[in-house]
């Protein structure tokens, strides 16, 4: 399949999630079959946008799809570095959690299986949509798609409770993006003339320091699933859903093309150097920093694994937005590789909880004492993720705290020294007992189902141990994810 | 036969008024359906006809009865009527092959015959206002499709529709009055009917006659706007909508108050503008106010609405808050925003309605607490009213977007800036009513109301699809809508300068 | 109901009468006052009249309820006939000029035609409507 | 004017009288007063109709329903401002309209001016009718015509529609889509 | 003023024409007996009749009939459009009260607010 244009690549990379979406319902009754096409679809995918990145490392630019509805609305996709990043990240990780869902769906057997693929398989499509958007427009469109199409999968269980989380998610997700991220859109658009994604912004000369500080303002709480707080409700209610979920949203698709969203918004539209000669961003590093400190103090205090994991979602991806926020060049390379390292690190993390719930039935920490005993894998790989939360050499989570330090130290930002040495500590306290717990103490008396159990299907364990293994694999051989931010700094208008 | 082309105009109006006469004649509904189903269609042809002609030609002016414009009645097609003739007519047109089932099911067997009658007299009326050049004329054809209209709803089974076509029959009657007092005004100024005409004469007679102008201005508009339903003169149209039997409501909701907001953009821009730009504008004004207050006191109506039919007549009135919004803009994007969702939200509700006319022929209930898991037994029809209701919310990709759009760039045009954040905070709203059907729908145990209810065969299935697929469709391929309606925008401008 | 003779046979003096005197003002409607319409009401005046003395079913036997609800769409029927016979002969909708030799004389007996249609509707319609409402009565 | 003071003193009287079948009356002696003012007016057609319909057709009707329904009309309670402010809103602005168009009577007033007099001028000419009204109503604006007649048609079909037939027994709260 | 006076004899037709329609509205909107509503209707309707023919008549003028005889002539059109207006304004009033007695059947009243007290408690 290598022997393809990137135009054509890059339309398969669009087509095949959606293909799937199409194909998956019509096997509704055979569902090794409709597994089976999940799987296939998500291995044409990546092999696809692997495809893509030689081409895009020398340079090359693919474009698809030139469709103009309105005036400042134009539907276009066209690859660059750090999109491509964002879509290799999504569609490796989309392999992994299928294979992992195929465990978790039959193990716990969850109702309506079929729409589960299908939504799956659309929001992956719509992730790898906004990873190639060529202009603000194609962006938000894809950036609604991907809430609509993960809601039902948020509600899946369909008790009070799942609604609920629905329907706080739904409201969260659509109010911030329809009341804040709109506006900002057209505005942009009316102001720059356009919405196209350009190297060093479109907005230079455009508008007025302060015109920008609220732009970016509105950018940065109208794309809410970056879960900047106060805006971040959405994000812990969003825990009801299944775990496999749990691991797509909070890994992949949805936080990360939030955090994604602001990353490209920043460099293609308002350009780093613009922002930062405006001097309008420096509220942005307070309030992520702000998120970081005050989500893991929160995150301290949960004892449901699974609300941790979303807390620490929170800070983690506020990393991202302070590293964004410095607007250093080494840090922005830093934001980038951050996207990356969470994402394997979390997933990791998320499947190892799932499985825990699938092989113990376990929800709370508190249950977890000496777990690691019977599920050596699941505990381990959860080590190794934890550790990466913590940013640990060895482990991926180290490289993007490493870039961002440095970009922190050259702008001069002491602020965010502090607060990221301050929330590895903390980072430390709330992941470290669980480990010592599950290892080290002995399960209470009278914990029957302690012994009942061993480790989670196989899937499960293949999946965690996969991504665990990425996890360290992404500190030794950093390459690619080096390579792609570095030239998508180097890109010049 | 001579050549038809030059006779489309009349034909217009004419085919389904005959179609409506025989139908009368015929005693079988099934008879009267195909009736009713072949001078739609034919009307819908012929309107196609009429934009092709006028896009490649311009304006087109026919004489009734051979008589010159203004001594005889004139038919006068440009971009923006021929564009609601094809609205109307092709929307109908994709309607009929529903109501065969719908109005089987819901009208007794005896009835149904003249119900079609009803049916095409009103589609008569409607394209004749539509069409005509003539400000008088319009009435008469206003009266035609009123009368048609209240019957239509007072055959809905429930008796609370005798009670709604009452009080629509009341305020549409004073709404049609003030109308004509108007016209008499300014005929009394000017000794003409024809809107062009008039156009042309009122700039003079403006010079020394200005307060019968703007005692007609308020006239005309208080009275078209009681006709479309415009917020604090809506009360009819919630009872209306909610009571009639299904395929009526989907009918008018899509069409008639679409033609009114067509004849009030006639008579707003080509005729006032020009004699009385300044207070033409204080009026614009107070109609952005009223729009804005529709949008949103109707919406939140909307949200706490247990009937659904209700819930989308409330949602109606929102959406035309919007589109008046657009008029009140009064430029380039604006009026564009406003005449595209004309089109835009006939296409959206009529797929809601229908998809709520098959849900009643299945479930027998359009209350919220019965159509609990309803999604999950009739997965086609339920997707339908979401997508639809997507285009309500205004989701980019959806036909909704395009419309609000247009209204944000008109709004930023004229630098109001807080308008366009008002515009999508009203559309949140819409996302909690669509999202309140959405959550009963797929996530409530199933009803015993739907327990066996399945998706309605195909001939009522594939009118529902068709419209769903047409509010995607229209969010991404705009050349039929919005190109056109700026076309049309741009020559109710060009007019009133 | 009590019958009473003067009534009776009053009435079937008036009858012709009126029905003489409702076509004299349908065709009289070009030179004086008068029309379709007009004549149509006054017809069924007539109806009415009858019905009153000597009941309704009386009142059905001379216009017949079907007929009488044929007549509602019949009168349209000739009206619209008459504008697309203009129409089929080449002239715009309701040209009457096209329908005789010369102009005038067209318009003229397209005139009569299009009365003739409003009196058959108008007439209808009404004589329908007392029937509707005077049989919900019973 | 006397005649049309008169219209307005039986106006006076519909407005009070609560008794139907003497606001039907009432309403009868109205059409023949306008009637007669319209024939002042040299509108001799308009008169016969109005008198034909006002007079004749509407108080049948009208006969017809209170005979179907009560002829008493309860005292209301609900309050009349708001009515009342509307009417006479609507009053004050036709008043402030017209207070400035010509006098009445005038022959100079612009719809003298423009399109009626082809109508009187050429009405012979073209279409051998002497009756202005007549030729305008059946020919110049014929197509209106056809439209009334439609009117009437719809109406016609929509009383029979409503009333024709068995009476059906509806439920309560009726078994409609309202349900 | 007698200029003033003189004006507004001139328009003594205006305002009688007025008040019939401002009465007719009062009665549609004020009261709650559906049949009284339909008569108020039909005043408001009648008296725009007046609003339309009182201004074609031509002091010295006859009716637009022609005849040698005669010089000036009424405005006729005015009248057409006012025949139109009054079919269209039965019409109304034979549709209103057929509706109206299918209420009757219905709720057994014809008084608005008890229909509503009805419908609240069905």
């Amino acid at each position: 399949m290598f022997d393809l244009t990137s135009e054509q690549l890059l339309l398969v990379a669009l087509l095949v999630p959606f293909a799937g979406a199409a194909l998956i319902p019509l096997f509704h009754r055979v569902p090794n079959v409709r597994e089976a096409v999940t799987l296939v679809a998500a291995a044409v995918l990546f092999l696809s946008v692997i495809g893509l990145l030689q081409p895009v490392l020398n340079g090359d630019r693919p474009e698809a799809l030139n469709l103009w509805i309105a005036p400042g609305l134009v539907l276009a996709f066209k690859v660059e570095p750090l999109g491509l990043l964002f879509a290799l990240v999504a569609s490796g990780l989309w392999i992994v959690t299928s294979i992992y869902s195929i465990g978790y769906m039959r193990a716990n057997d969850e109702p309506r299986q079929t729409s589960y693929y299908v939504c799956f398989a659309v929001a992956l499509g719509c992730a790898v949509a906004i990873a190639f958007a060529k202009n603000l427009f194609t962006l938000f469109l894809f950036y609604e798609a991907l809430t609509l199409s993960t809601y039902p999968l948020v509600a899946h269980k369909g008790d009070a409770n799942a609604i609920r989380g629905g329907r706080i998610y739904l409201l969260m997700l659509l109010g911030t993006s329809l009341l804040f991220l709109l506006p900002a859109i057209v505005i942009t658009i009316v102001l720059a003339g356009t919405g196209d994604f350009v190297p060093g912004g479109i907005l230079a000369g455009k508008a007025s320091g302060l015109v920008l500080g609220v732009l970016l303002g509105l950018y940065a709480f109208g794309i809410g699933k970056a879960a900047l707080m106060p805006l971040h409700f959405w994000l812990p209610a969003a825990m009801v859903a299944p775990t496999p979920v749990s691991a797509l949203l909070h890994a992949v698709a949805v936080v990360k093309a939030g955090v994604f969203s602001i990353l490209k918004v920043v460099v293609y539209v308002f350009g780093p150097g613009t922002l930062l000669g405006s001097g309008q961003s420096q509220w942005l590093v307070y309030v992520a920093g702000a998120t970081i400190v005050v989500a893991s103090l929160v995150a301290l205090r949960q004892d449901n694994l699974k609300k941790l994991l979303a807390y620490s979602t929170v800070s983690q991806l506020s990393y991202v937005i302070l590293a964004i926020a410095v607007l250093m060049p080494i840090s922005i390379r830093g934001a980038a590789m951050h996207i990356a390292a969470h994402a394997v690190s979390k997933i990791t993390l998320f499947f190892a909880a799932g499985s825990i719930y699938t092989a113990a039935h376990k929800t709370e920490i508190s249950q977890m004492r000496g777990i690691g005993r019977r599920m050596p894998w699941t505990m381990g790989a959860f080590t190794i993720g934890a550790l990466s939360m913590i940013g640990l050499p060895s482990t991926a989570g180290f490289l993007g705290k490493w870039f961002m330090l440095s970009g922190a130290f050259q702008g001069g930002q002491w602020v965010v020294v502090v607060v990221i040495v301050l929330s590895t500590v903390l980072n430390a306290a709330y992941f470290l007992p669980i480990v010592f717990n599950a290892f080290a103490s002995e399960p209470e008396a009278g914990d029957r189902a302690a012994h009942a159990h061993g480790e989670a299907p196989w899937p499960m364990v293949a999946a965690l141990t996969l991504t665990a293994a990425g996890t360290i694999a992404l500190f030794w051989f950093p390459g690619i994810a080096l390579d792609l931010s570095s030239s998508m700094i180097a890109d010049k208008p | 036969m001579r050549d038809i082309l030059p006779q489309l105009p009349a034909l217009q109006v004419v085919v389904p008024l005959v179609g409506a006469v025989l139908t009368a004649f015929v005693r079988r509904g099934i008879f009267a359906w195909a009736l009713a189903a072949l001078a739609t269609f034919l009307s819908a042809a012929i309107a196609a006809g009429l934009l092709w002609q006028v896009l490649a030609t311009g304006p087109i002016s026919y004489r009734l009865g051979g008589w010159a414009p203004p001594w005889g009645i004139e038919y006068r097609v440009d971009v923006l009527n021929a564009f609601v003739l094809l609205l109307v007519s092709g929307v109908s047109t994709v309607m009929m092959p529903f109501a065969r089932r719908s109005v089987a099911f819901e009208i007794e067997g005896d009835r149904q015959a003249w119900f079609y009658t009803m049916y095409l007299l009103c589609l008569a009326g409607l394209l004749g206002i539509a069409i005509t050049g003539d400000a008088f004329n319009a009435f008469v054809f206003m009266e035609v499709s009123s009368l048609a209209t209240y019957v239509l709803i007072a055959m809905g089974r429930d008796r609370r529709a005798l009670l709604a076509a009452y009080q629509y029959l009341i305020l549409g009657t004073i709404g049609a009055t003030l109308y004509v007092i108007g016209v008499g005004l300014l005929y009394l100024v000017t000794g003409t009917l024809n809107i062009v005409d008039l156009g042309a004469r009122l700039g003079a007679a403006s010079a020394e006659q200005m307060r019968p102008i703007l005692a007609a201005l308020a006239f005309i508009t208080v009275g078209i706007s009681l006709k479309l339903a415009l917020f604090p003169l809506h009360l009819w149209l919630p009872n209306a909508y909610a009571y009639a039997p299904s395929f009526a409501t989907a009918f008018l909701a899509a069409t008639a108050t679409k033609v009114a907001v067509y004849l009030l953009l006639r008579f707003l821009f080509p005729v006032f503008s020009l004699a009385i730009g300044p207070v033409a504008l204080q009026i614009l004004h107070m109609l952005l106010l009223l729009s804005l207050a529709a949008m949103f006191v109707a919406s939140i109506l909307a949200v706490y609405e247990q009937n659904v039919k209700r819930m989308l007549a409330y949602s109606s009135v929102a959406q035309i808050g919007y589109i008046t919004f657009g008029i009140s803009l009064a430029n380039q994007y604006g009026l564009t925003g406003g005449i595209v969702h004309l089109f835009n939200h006939a296409v959206m509700k009529g797929a809601m309605f229908l998809a709520l006319g098959a849900l009643f022929y299945r479930v027998r209930s359009v209350r919220l607490a019965d159509l609990a898991g309803v999604g999950r037994q009739m997965p086609l029809t339920s997707a339908a009213f979401v997508v639809g209701g997507l285009g309500l919310i205004g989701t980019p990709g959806t036909a909704g977007f395009i419309s609000k759009w247009y209204l944000a760039l008109g709004a930023i045009d004229r630098g109001w800036w807080p308008l366009v954040f008002l515009l999508v905070a009203s559309s949140l709203i819409a996302v909690v009513y669509v999202g309140r059907f959405v959550e009963v729908a797929y996530f409530r145990p199933v009803s015993e109301a739907c327990k066996d209810a399945r998706d309605p065969p195909l001939n009522m299935l594939i009118p529902i699809l068709l419209l769903g697929a047409a509010t995607i469709y229209f969010g991404i391929e705009t050349e039929l809508s919005a190109g056109v309606a700026s076309q049309a925008a741009d020559a109710l401008l060009r007019g009133a300068k | 109901m009590k019958l009473d003779l003067i009534l009776r046979v009053g009435t079937k003096v008036l009858l012709p009468l009126l029905l003489l005197f409702a076509l004299y003002v349908q065709f009289h409607g070009e030179l004086g006052p008068g029309g379709g319409f007009q004549a149509g009401v006054i017809m069924t005046g007539a109806v009415i009249l009858y019905a009153i003395i000597f009941g309704l079913n009386a009142a059905k036997r001379i216009a017949p309820q079907r007929l009488v609800e044929a007549m509602v769409p019949l009168g349209v029927l000739i009206f619209a006939g008459t504008g697309l016979a203009a129409m089929l002969l080449g002239g715009n909708f309701l040209d009457y000029s096209v329908l005789a030799a010369d102009p005038p004389h067209g318009r003229e007996l397209g005139i009569i035609l299009v009365e003739a249609g409003v009196l058959v509707t108008v007439s209808g319609t009404m004589t329908a409507i007392f029937y509707a409402f005077s049989e919900r009565g019973r | 004017m006397a005649l049309l003071t008169m219209l307005a003193a039986v106006t006076v009287g519909v407005v009070r009288m609560r008794n139907l079948f003497g606001v039907v009356v009432l309403v009868g002696a109205y059409s023949f007063l306008m009637a007669s003012v319209l024939v002042v007016l040299d509108a001799p057609d308009v008169a016969m109709t109005e008198a034909a319909v006002g007079a004749g057709v509407s108080t049948v009707i009208l006969l017809a329903t209170l005979h179907l329904t009560k002829s008493m009309e309860y005292p209301h309670p609900r309050k009349a401002y708001l009515p009342l402010f509307v009417a006479a809103v609507t009053g004050a602005v036709l008043i402030w309209g017209t207070y400035s168009l010509p006098p009445f009577g005038t022959a100079d007033a612009p719809i003298h001016q423009h399109v009626a007099p082809k109508y009187l001028s050429d009405s012979i000419k073209e279409t051998m009718v002497p009756n202005v009204v007549t030729s305008v109503l059946a020919d110049y604006r014929g197509f209106d015509t056809l439209g009334e007649t439609t009117v009437v048609f719809t109406a016609g079909i929509g009383v029979l529609l409503l009333l024709k037939g068995r009476r059906r027994q509806r439920r309560e709260g009726g078994g409609g889509p309202a349900e | 003023m007698p200029a003033a006076l003189q004006n507004a004899i001139d328009h003594y037709n205006y305002f009688i024409t007025i008040f019939l329609m401002v009465s007719g509205l009062y009665i549609v909107i004020a009261r709650g007996n559906m049949i009284k509503k339909l008569v108020g209707l039909s005043l408001f309707q009648t008296s725009v009749y007046l609003l339309y023919i009182s201004p074609g008549k031509i002091i010295g003028g006859t009716a637009p009939i022609l005849d040698p005889a005669f010089k000036v002539y009424s405005n006729p059109l005015p009248h057409v459009l006012i025949l139109t207006a009054i079919v269209v304004g039965v019409a109304t009033l034979a549709l209103g009260l057929a509706i109206v007695a299918r209420i009757h059947e219905a709720y057994g009243t014809i008084e608005e607010d008890e229909i509503f007290d009805r419908d609240a408690e069905g």
